[in-house]
């Protein structure tokens, strides 16, 4: 399936890029598998998406966990924890 | 409780300011039976920033954060019976003493509109996508987020479970 | 803790209505390492009133109505962390939908600010000599104290006690 | 002693006064005494201070409670439960 992806603040600065649009392998179902898929790239993407840093994922404009399914044309955006108000 | 067309919300992501006077007063005539107004205002505050901060830049999520935003106020109006919640937060660049967000919630009583309003501020710091960053002469950095902000939304589900099995708690 | 010179607490007692936008900013700009400013407003609300009720008139008892205001203010100085506590209470005549009552609570934390502006309005209407009398065609009534308020104000010397060693809690 | 009573709102409209200067028996020490002096009068003031009633006493504009002693020259207000804000 094809997603559209996001990254905001620290993170779009540390991937370099603010949206990409991707193709996935069937294996990637859900949010879990697309984070170790991105993690895959190593580099600055297997640094920042590791187990152990913080990071909040929202699948169509809704916050998501690892477990939360992918679709087709799924919006994704990968920030770091919210700092507004 | 009241149906849902007597609790209006309304949600504002602006660049602007915004007159809190102004605001209250709009939402206060749209209704007589409110007893009770709460507002919060947040502030860019000196003691936050290191004294080489120039001014803070406020990064969103654009449709995400309208979607946070209502889905914050619409849950806090089916857990408390409101007459009103208005929800203002700014984007861009703000200076020290300058207005960052605005919750108001509106009541028959006082309590409701209390609780309503911490609930709200609490779920929006955890939940609402915006990031802040500090601009010194040495260049930008990010804010990080506060575990404080995180146990304060987790408490709400405990609190609220606990106490409001009915929204009759003034 | 902030010496008491950094908390400013100012009482009014009067029969003028009041600016909360302009009333938020003074305190606002007084002090920018405040960041959190919570106000509560008071309303003359219809369904409190009953259909025929034409105007609502406050009594109070000159003296040890402002006395009371500022004993309360400073309770909550002592109790929780803030930069600033402004409260206005208004007398005489009053129609539905005019404001009566005023309370800020300004502070570097907003969980501060929320609870001692909640704290101040439970004691207010339990321990600040206000009179409200309702006037109709066929006469005026007095209104009757509810029982709520007394139980708010009981529950903060529990709450205060059980939860706040100190005055950092955030 | 001598002492400055004072009646607000329902109760001042009850004693038909807002206030009256009173001097008082010896044996008249404490908030309870003054109120069981008060009612001695019978009629309203007997209906009005009796124990199943609701009332608040201040003493030199601080609420007090029956054990609080009396002075000369005190100021004494009786009053209904409050009802602003």
């Amino acid at each position: 399936m094809q997603i559209n992806l996001l990254y905001f603040a620290r993170l779009r600065e540390a991937f370099q890029t603010g949206q990409e649009t991707l193709t996935l392998p069937d294996s990637i179902q859900n949010v879990a598998d697309l984070v170790a898929h991105l993690s895959a790239r190593g580099g600055i993407w297997a640094n920042e998406l590791a187990a152990n840093q913080v990071f909040r994922v929202a699948v169509d404009q809704d916050l998501a966990d690892f477990s939360t399914p992918l679709h087709e044309g799924a919006e994704v955006a990968i920030f770091p924890p919210v700092t507004g108000g | 409780m009241d149906t849902l067309s007597l609790q209006p919300i309304s949600i504002s992501v602006q660049t602007a300011d915004f007159d809190l006077g102004q605001e209250v007063d709009t939402l206060s005539q749209s209704d007589h039976s409110i007893g009770a107004l709460v507002s919060f205002v947040g502030l860019v505050r000196d003691l936050n920033l290191a004294a080489d901060v120039v001014s803070l830049e406020l990064e969103h999520y654009p449709g995400m954060t309208e979607k946070a935003l209502q889905y914050i106020a619409q849950e806090a109006t089916l857990r408390w019976s409101l007459k009103g919640v208005r929800i203002i937060h700014r984007i861009g660049n703000l200076r020290p003493g300058e207005r960052i967000v605005m919750v108001l919630t509106a009541g028959a009583h006082r309590h409701a509109a209390y609780e309503a309003n911490t609930f709200i501020m609490d779920y929006l710091k955890t939940r609402a996508p915006f990031w802040k960053k500090e601009w010194t002469p040495e260049g930008p950095r990010w804010v990080a987020a506060r575990e404080n902000d995180a146990s304060a939304a987790a408490r709400w589900h405990q609190i609220v479970s606990e106490r409001y099995g009915n929204d009759d708690h003034d």
